[in-house]
């Protein structure tokens, strides 16, 4: 980071700027170190060696420009925000430049100026204010709190805390666990077939009534379609299985609809 | 209030002093600052907290330690020009980055303030990471979300960022109301000539912004 | 002593007054009891480490905090007679766990949220310590029964946790895109991921168990 151009904590904005040459210089080498048009702009901007409310915009568009079309012969890498800048400003100096057209709805050149000022001297001023925020007395560095942390053990209690942060990311994490997830076949989505015959044989003892083979799904299997589709082909297979083996009776009303299980009866109802 | 309730402050209010050694020695124990309410809460019934508070804020005045308005709190904090002699206890500050502080007083003075509203101050991006080292901080909060379309969520400093600043309420930020005269906290320019000083009540946002007062 | 330290001495040692000062900053800041001759350390060149503290136990005398001796060394303590008003800062304070931590989320974000929900989401089952630690911080509380199978309990949190976050409400939570945008997620979407905005999943399957949306 340039820190002899940026670092506003140490030059305040009516500071008289260094001497020209020296930060022509620097804009040729430190074209990396602005932080967008905007930062470029305001360093252009001082050069002027006026009150920013006084600025001339048409002159610091022309200084604007002069630097892009430097850089470029330099060939230095500008992001695209800067040329988005140029061109802008470009457009604004013919604005200022050419008389004003018939009022055609938009903002005359002058007011677009304006705005631009303002935008300018208002960056300042948050440079100026957040220097003169990070230079006051501050707690743990010139001012203390108590430094023990206790003065009575009468009653000890946990007290447990979180930050907001922590929460926040403590949400990102789950949320975005499956896009970091590397690829591996998930087990914790597999509901096996030796669970499904399980669970289904404990199941159908009771199952008198035709029940849908969805119903039979275990607990924590029927909202993630992952889940739910093993949890789904295991206990279809399941079900053959037992309707094999004779202890269940499976219905279909036709292709595709859904299936019912019921246990099987050994009276002979079954179909 | 009740007979009852009367009878029982009228019997069982310690004097004012003790009062005061009791807030003395309650705030001396507290890390974090305490409201009027919440030492209300802590002393005896029929109590007046303010009162016992304004009594030792007088007996503080000028001494190593005094007690410091916080947001809507109180707490004990050493005087700020004894600091030299504290270097050892001093705890080594991450240094912020430049976008950090930016960003930070951004928040500050146009809180409540939506990540838009910081880009387009600052022209730039906000980078990954920024609010959250803000945030991790405890320097600024979530604030209610901004009822405009996509309703964005806004920020807010707190109470930590005042103590950290020792500041009283967010309307001592420094130069804030030469700011706001100069229309600088306001999203577009002043209407007319830019170098007329803005009337003052034009900052309808601000007024807004500070809305609560602390207490 | 040279003739150059003790001129030194002579000059720079500043008033007893001044000494008592910022012997109790000094001894209101420190971690851990100081003995005259550490105090002597950080004081000023020439000073009475010894005439200082016997003003400072002086005007501590009978005060809610004391001058109190504690082996070789001396440190600010509240005054014995007044514990009984220090009950509450006798406590410890510790870090919720992850588990804790990412529970509380999923109820923030899905309220109201069942047992099986918020192990569906955490991909583990819950351990009852975590709910527990939850409903006993009254960061949560018990919400309706679903009118589901089995009626499970929910769980939504409370206007505690709002306090403690510093939040207005829970529908100011932020979703995963502006999480994402704040850099609280390192992760970019994989390409062609369509889950982009908050709270609101695009799983039909979770939209329905939960039921209410925090919109």
């Amino acid at each position: 980071m340039p820190e002899a151009v940026l670092d506003l904590e140490t030059q305040p904005f009516d500071t008289p700027p260094r001497d020209q040459a020296v930060e022509a210089e620097m804009l040729n080498v430190n074209v990396d170190g602005f932080e967008g048009p905007l930062d470029l702009l305001l360093m252009l901007a001082r050069t002027q060696k006026v009150d920013l409310r006084k600025i001339s915009v048409l002159q610091l568009a022309e200084q604007y420009l002069a630097f892009v079309t430097e850089a470029r012969a330099l060939r230095l890498e500008l992001a695209a925000d800067y040329l988005v800048m140029a061109a802008w400003l470009t457009w604004l100096k013919s604005r200022l430049l050419l008389p004003p057209p018939h009022d055609d709805g938009e903002p005359s050149g002058d007011e677009l100026a304006a705005r631009l000022a303002f935008q300018l001297e208002r960056l300042e001023a948050m440079r100026r204010a957040a220097a003169q925020l990070m230079a006051r007395d501050r707690l743990g560095r010139d001012f203390f709190a108590r430094g023990m942390s206790e003065t009575v053990t009468v009653r000890r209690r946990t007290e447990w805390t979180a930050s907001l942060a922590d929460l926040l990311r403590g949400y990102a994490r789950v949320k975005t666990r499956d896009e970091y997830r590397p690829l591996l076949v998930d087990r914790s989505a597999i509901f096996s077939m030796d669970q499904a015959l399980e669970r289904l044989k404990a199941l159908m003892g009771a199952a008198i009534e035709w029940g849908q083979l969805a119903s039979f799904l275990p607990e924590g299997w029927t909202l993630d379609p992952a889940r739910r589709r093993s949890a789904i082909a295991s206990s279809f297979a399941a079900a053959l299985e037992l309707a094999k083996l004779g202890q269940v009776e499976i219905r279909q009303e036709e292709s595709f609809a859904p299936l019912y299980l019921r246990a099987a009866r050994h009276d002979g109802g079954g179909q | 209030m009740t007979l009852m309730e009367n009878a029982e402050a009228l019997f069982d209010a310690p004097p004012p002093a003790e009062q005061e050694r009791m807030v003395e020695a309650i705030l001396f124990a507290s890390a974090e600052p305490l409201s009027l309410a919440q030492l209300g809460e802590r002393l005896p019934h029929g109590s007046d907290p303010g009162a016992a508070l304004e009594l030792l804020r007088e007996r503080y005045r000028g001494r190593g330690v005094s007690v410091a308005r916080i947001g809507p709190g109180w707490a004990l904090r050493t005087a700020p020009d004894l600091g030299f002699l504290m270097r050892r206890e001093a705890k080594e500050t991450r240094r912020l980055s430049r976008a950090a502080i930016e960003t930070l007083a951004i928040i500050a003075y146009h809180q409540p303030a939506t990540r838009a509203g910081i880009e387009e101050i600052r022209g730039v991006s906000l980078s990954r990471g920024t609010i959250d080292i803000l945030l991790d901080l405890e320097w600024i909060q979530l604030g209610r979300r901004r009822e405009t379309p996509g309703r964005p969520i806004t920020f807010v400093t707190t109470v930590a960022f005042l103590d950290h600043f020792g500041l009283e309420s967010a309307r001592d930020l420094p130069g804030i109301k030469e700011l706001r005269d100069a229309g600088l906290l306001d999203s577009t320019p002043p209407p007319g000539d830019a170098e007329e000083d803005g009337p003052e009540d034009q900052d309808g946002g601000i007024e807004d912004m500070f809305g609560d007062e602390p207490e």
